[in-house]
């Protein structure tokens, strides 16, 4: 019984196909493809509205005030007014603009973060695409968001577009690093870029009742955080938002986006984190599995998105809680923290692996992360020294 | 296979020339990524899914963006307009003749692609592990080398 | 009709062609550059092209070819630009008629 | 072959590699580079504790690593290490005095800023030395004795200021390179007749039957050779001089080099290649070992008489380094190697101290070197006037608690029973009276009585400049366990048969002989000396009590026999003059000659000249004018327009193509 409806959609959707038993092959390719685009959408198309609405009520909570409540039973109904205001509201195209860039920078953002949710396994055998090699596609769409961005900024010809899509370009390009990095000992223990396989490596538990996901072995922790931290960079997230920093820059690259442009480009930002968190979920956190071996009779999808809310939940919770940072010191942080530590990482996955995946590897991998980290934390100099601009190449 | 041929080959081009030609150098470099976006879906059609997935990786990622912030840095006379080399078109137009007849001239080359196992990343790395990795190292010393030498090129020494 | 190896090479020549007339006939130093990129690109695809086409497609020579060719237009992009951007800063121009002097 | 034995040359090497990284470092990294040597100091120490070890499991224990150095032709070079008690004993001394000397020297150049420099010569000094000791090739020893000589060199002008200490270096260099000059020639006599120059290999060494085989009557002559680099470096007597100028060094270095380790290489060499010069004995004599004895005996007498009429605390050390070293030398030369040997560790030993102490008065008188100026310091630094004490009773051969006494009672026991003669005995035994006697007057002074000059702000020294000194005084006296020839344990250990037990032994006539002669000495120096620098009636404070007496001795002996101005006049004399004969040929002589020679060189010069103007050069101007023609055209092609090239380039591959379409 638990099978089937765990099955449920995966069935629903052969049902659907069924219907066009005899049609010409690229026809039924083509259908399911869209039947798994539409799923995607509509899915996260509502999450991304309850996302926005219950942002705006547990920040409420955290400042000590209510969220939004007047519209529909506990302000529920809050996107969709926001929508329609988006929807009817005025499209403006500064003059100066550059009509075309200014146009297709919304598109392509979106375009990309709803290509990368495509890989994403979310229940057993629900991956709407399974490529060989998923993680490297999910980041080469992921590193075409940079591109979109800059046309953001260039294209409404205005200097806090420009500078709020340098500061985004630079910080992605610098976290995109330790992102990738974070993940290359994952795809090394399992050896194999598809999420599927990915996901069924962390299947089982240890001695019977620790799950072996990843996140459980100390390598695999420790790339969590950085994963983790990195994400925040990649969707601009507080306490790294200073693309869009409203108090110094008026809202980056979006400023001069109204209506359903503007729409676009939220929107965009949310399904870019989810994506972000779902991989996460997938590399980490055991995708779809569940924690405790009783609870497995509840359906694999609803463990993977109780996981991914719970990463949301510490989004918020974040953005609720963290002041901004500086540039300077995000950069710093980066490279002078991040890539190191994601090395390091490899290096004790490389050493959990070849000290038997045991308690052994365990202990050595932790000692190989501790040292490094107590290393970075007392030879890292982080302040940012102020000097006069000369160049050595030229003038 | 054809019909996706066809349609990708013509947005290639199409985007390949728009970049080579158009006037405002924002626009060129962004069809250049286009460009390559076709090329990598060349690369799935030939079943060379590794392959196109790095060059999008690469080129979007990467080389387009340092392209797109090139033109930034050096900004102030990019929108002026400037001359267009004719005789170059020419020697194009002579090479591009050459290359086609000469591809025309074969006939060995009328072949269509034989039966293949489909290339697995897998694969990929081990033959990259095992037959190909003294080039491995040598492009990684190489793209070491070349990202120093950038960096040193447009530092900002600090006094 | 199923293509032939015969129409990707004549694409890629193409390809190669409209680099080659960005190199050669634009003005602005990025211009070459792109150009340089599309005509490294079409050897890429020739290169895939000869291997999917070769009788043992199950040893990808070519694939490792164009990889490592991709990594080293990587390089190549990346150092090219930093000489544009400090010839710029130099000449205050990207113009490359005016780079014609060696001395600084 | 155990770990140790197949790895002896890591003792020397740690030093030296440290040393290197010292000078590596910067000269502000005071604190690393004093860790850094006396780390590689422990280090070596306690390998060499472990070669020692190793040499207990069985009597007349050696282990011999051999390899080839380098071929050339089809002979082939072959150098090696060696581990046997004499080895042994001499590692655990050298290394653990080191180690003293190392931590008190931490003290005692703390002001100096060329701390780190300093360090990183010890350290240097430290495994030469120890590499001396285990070489087990002629060659090698050699390689390590010079390295030895040059450290010897940098440490004693390591004060570079002062001219003084720049001559002493020099002097002391050239004098111990007079005596290596015979060394080397004694080297290559011997490759030449026996065509090794390894001690031992296992029966083809040059110390073994075979190889002594081989050498026959020129043993003798080798031996002596060799014994000249002795006399060099351990300042036996005609070239001792270097040896009391070398005191301009720090006074640690006077304590490692000059006291403990260095010079008693020479005393180690002879007892190295004993074979040579035993080869041939007709019961226990042999020509070279009979001047062997009587230089001892001259150098010992003569070093102690001139030390009672010094007047540096540290020169009277030195002179007394010298008598020591004679006596060693007599030792060996009677054929009481063991007993030499024994009295070269003892020494080390308690010399060490003696220095050390010297070092602790100079550096609480604030660089005061003068005893006469000193006094009444008893009070003031008591740990190093009871170290010096002791090492003072060591030093003058008080029997029973202190290891010189048994040491020095040994020696004298064989010189007792060398058949040729019983003068050196007899010498010997008033060279024990004068060294008590020389040694109290020094105490006396420095210690006792009240202070003459201003040293009431003298100062007891730090604890790391005391703690070495007490460490060496309990070895002093602890040594002297292993000594006794009631259990002659060391005696045993060095001659290769295991050592018994016997109370009775200890009590023998030469006991109380020794006893006798050194009260004698003490008692006579108390007399002389217990008023000393006291206003006496009509002599003046200043004046030594002895000078007051013999005034013309007192001079003869203060003045070191006139030996220096002897070889003034004699040896530099001739060098000078035939420098100046040299000069003079150079000047007038062969100078004219090569005059001439340029005058032609000159004229020939001309003619060339008129060749070259006239002939060559226009010919040349013509092709370079054309060739510039050329050049200009060619340059205007590289008009640096990048477009252009690339045009080209394209040009060039649409031609390959072209071609190839028109081949296939």
């Amino acid at each position: 019984m638990s099978v089937s409806i765990d099955q449920i959609f995966v069935s629903g959707k052969r049902w659907l196909l069924s219907w066009l038993a005899g049609a010409p092959d690229w026809l039924v390719q083509v259908v399911s493809s869209l039947i798994n685009i539409f799923a995607l959408l509509a899915v996260f198309l509502t999450l991304f509205a309850l996302m926005s609405v219950l942002e705006r009520k547990i920040l409420g909570r955290i400042q000590n005030r209510y969220g939004p409540n007047r519209v529909g039973p506990f302000g529920l109904l809050q996107p969709v007014a926001d929508g329609i205001k988006m929807l009817i509201k005025e499209d403006i195209v500064p003059v100066r603009a550059d009509k075309i860039v200014h146009f297709l920078a919304p598109v392509l953002i979106a375009a990309t973060a709803i290509l990368a949710l495509g890989i994403i396994p979310y229940g057993r055998g629900m991956a709407p695409f399974t490529i060989d090699g998923g993680i490297l596609f999910f980041f080469a769409v992921g590193s075409t968001t940079e591109l979109a961005v800059f046309m953001a900024g260039w294209g409404s010809n205005n200097k806090f577009s420009m500078l709020g899509a340098m500061r985004a370009i630079a910080q992605m390009i610098s976290y995109e690093l330790p992102l990738i990095i974070t993940v290359l000992p994952v795809v090394m223990i399992v050896g194999s870029l598809t999420p599927d396989t990915i996901v069924a490596a962390q299947d089982g538990y240890a001695f019977g009742f620790v799950p072996r996901w990843f996140v459980f072995t100390p390598w695999g922790a420790a790339a969590f955080l950085l994963f983790f931290v990195s994400g925040l960079v990649e969707s601009n997230r507080t306490p790294f938002d200073v693309p869009e920093g409203e108090s110094e820059i008026v809202a980056g690259h979006m400023t001069e986006y109204s209506g359903f442009k503007y729409a676009t480009f939220f929107m965009a930002e949310y399904i870019g984190m989810f994506a972000i968190t779902g991989l996460g979920t997938t590399l980490f956190l055991g995708g779809w599995h569940a924690p405790v071996g009783v609870l497995e009779f509840l359906p694999s999808y609803v463990w993977f998105f109780a996981k991914l809310g719970a990463l949301l939940f510490v989004y918020i919770w974040l953005r609720g809680t963290l002041p901004r940072t500086r540039v300077d010191q995000i950069m710093n942080f980066a490279w002078k923290f991040m890539l190191p530590m994601a090395f390091t990482c490899i290096v004790a996955a490389a050493v959990w692996h070849y000290a038997g995946r045991g308690l052994r590897g365990w202990l050595w991998s932790f000692v190989v992360i501790a040292v490094a980290y107590t290393a970075l934390s007392i030879f890292l100099d982080t302040r940012k020294k102020f000097a006069p601009r000369t160049y050595r190449f030229a003038e | 296979m054809s019909a996706a041929f066809v349609i990708i080959s013509i947005l290639t081009l199409a985007a390949a020339l728009a970049a080579a030609t158009l006037r405002k150098l924002m626009h060129a470099a962004l069809s250049f990524a286009v460009a390559f976006v076709g090329l990598a879906a060349f690369f799935f059609l030939l079943g060379a899914e590794f392959v196109g997935l790095v060059q999008i990786f690469v080129y979007i990622g990467a080389v387009a963006v340092l392209i797109v912030f090139t033109i930034l840095l050096t900004r102030r006379d990019v929108e002026k307009d400037r001359g267009f080399n004719w005789s170059g078109v020419v020697v194009t137009i002579a090479v591009f003749g050459g290359l086609i007849w000469a591809i025309v001239k074969t006939q060995s080359l009328s072949v269509s692609a034989p039966e293949m196992p489909v290339l697995t990343v897998k694969h990929i790395g081990e033959v990259l592990m095992t037959g190909y990795v003294w080039p491995l190292l040598c492009v990684g010393l190489l793209l070491t080398a070349a990202l120093i030498g950038a960096l040193i090129l447009v530092m900002e020494e600090k006094r | 009709m199923t293509p032939t190896l015969q129409i990707f090479l004549i694409v890629s020549a193409a390809l190669f062609c409209v680099g080659l007339l960005a190199a050669l006939s634009r003005r602005h130093a990025i211009f070459i550059l792109i150009g340089i990129e599309m005509m490294l690109a079409a050897a890429n695809l020739n290169f895939i092209a000869f291997w999917r086409f070769s009788p043992e497609p199950h040893q990808p020579t070519g694939v490792m070819v164009a990889i490592f060719s991709i990594a080293i237009a990587a390089a190549e992009a990346a150092v090219g630009l930093a000489l544009v951007i400090s010839v710029y800063r130099h000449y205050r121009t990207t113009n490359v008629d005016q780079f014609d002097q060696l001395k600084g | 072959m155990s770990w140790i034995t197949i790895n002896l040359w890591l003792i020397p090497a740690v030093p030296v590699a440290i040393s290197l990284g010292i000078l590596s470092l910067a000269k502000s990294r005071r604190k690393s580079a004093a860790g850094l040597a006396v780390i590689g100091q422990v280090i070596a120490l306690v390998l060499s504790i472990a070669a020692f070890l190793e040499t207990l499991q069985a009597p007349g224990f050696r282990a011999v690593q051999n390899f080839t150095w380098f071929t050339f032709g089809d002979t082939e070079l072959r150098i090696g290490w060696v581990l046997d008690p004499l080895a042994a004993a001499m590692l655990v001394m050298i290394a653990l005095v080191g180690l003293c000397i190392f931590i008190f020297s931490v003290g005692y150049m703390a002001d100096d800023k060329n701390f780190t420099r300093f360090f990183a010569y010890l350290s240097f000094f430290s495994g030469a030395m120890l590499g001396v000791v285990i070489a087990n090739s002629l060659l090698l020893l050699f390689v390590f004795w010079e390295l030895v000589g040059l450290a010897s060199y940098l440490l004693i002008g390591f004060w570079i200021g002062r001219p003084s200490a720049a001559a002493a270096a020099k002097k002391a260099f050239i004098t111990t390179r007079i005596g290596d000059m015979g060394f080397f020639l004694g080297i290559l006599w011997l490759y030449h007749s026996s065509g090794t120059l390894l001690f031992y290999d296992d029966g083809n060494g040059c110390l073994e039957s075979a190889g002594l085989a081989m050498l026959g009557a020129s043993a003798t002559f080798i031996a002596l050779l060799i014994f000249c680099g002795a006399i060099g470096k351990s300042g036996q007597f005609p070239l001792h001089v270097w040896l009391p100028d070398a005191m301009e060094g720090p006074t640690p270095v006077s304590a490692l080099i000059h006291a403990a380790t260095m010079v008693a290489a020479g005393v180690f060499l002879v007892a190295r290649v004993y074979p040579l010069f035993s080869f041939g004995a007709i019961h226990g004599v042999t020509p070279s070992l009979t001047v062997v004895v009587w230089i001892g005996v001259t150098t010992a007498l003569m070093a102690a008489l001139i030390a009672i009429a010094q007047a540096d605390i540290k020169r009277i050390l030195a002179y007394s380094t010298v008598s020591q070293l004679g006596l060693m030398m007599v030792s060996l030369g009677v054929g009481g190697v063991a007993a030499g040997i024994m009295h070269l560790l003892a020494h080390g030993f308690f010399k060490a101290l003696l220095f050390l102490g010297a070092g602790s008065v100079i550096h609480g008188c604030h660089h005061e070197q003068d005893i006469r100026k000193m006094g009444g310091l008893r009070r003031l630094m008591p740990v190093t006037f009871l170290t010096y004490a002791v090492g003072m009773m060591a030093l003058s051969g008080v029997p029973l608690f202190f290891s010189g006494g048994w040491t020095k009672e040994e020696i004298l026991h064989s010189t007792a029973h060398w058949p040729k003669s019983h003068v050196p005995h007899y010498l010997l035994l008033a060279g024990v009276v004068l060294t008590a006697l020389y040694m109290t007057r020094q105490i006396i002074y420095v210690f006792f009585g009240k202070s003459r000059a201003a040293f009431e702000h003298a100062h007891e020294s730090p604890s790391v400049m005391t703690t070495p000194l007490v460490v060496l005084a309990l070895c002093a006296i602890v040594f002297s366990v292993v000594l006794t020839p009631a259990w002659p344990w060391l005696h045993g250990y060095l001659g290769g048969e295991p050592a018994q037990f016997d109370i009775t032994r200890l009590i023998q006539p030469m006991f109380f002989v020794s006893l006798m002669l050194v009260a004698a000495g003490i008692g006579i120096g108390v007399l002389l000396y217990h008023r000393a620098g006291v206003q006496d009636r009509n002599r003046p404070a200043e004046t030594d009590p002895l000078e007051y007496m013999q005034p013309g001795l007192f001079r003869f002996l203060e003045n070191k026999m006139w030996l220096d101005e002897l070889y003034d006049r004699t040896v530099i004399a001739f060098a000078a003059i035939s420098a100046r004969v040299s000069d003079w040929m150079d000047r007038y002589v062969w100078d004219g000659l090569v005059r001439a020679l340029g005058s032609l060189g000159q004229l020939f010069g001309i003619f060339t000249r008129d060749v070259d103007e006239r002939g060559i050069n226009a010919g040349v101007d013509e092709t370079m004018t054309g060739t510039r023609g050329l050049g200009r055209v060619i340059s205007s092609w590289h008009s640096g327009q990048i477009q252009t090239y690339l045009g080209v380039v394209a040009i060039g591959m649409l031609a390959l193509l072209l071609l190839y379409a028109w081949l296939v």
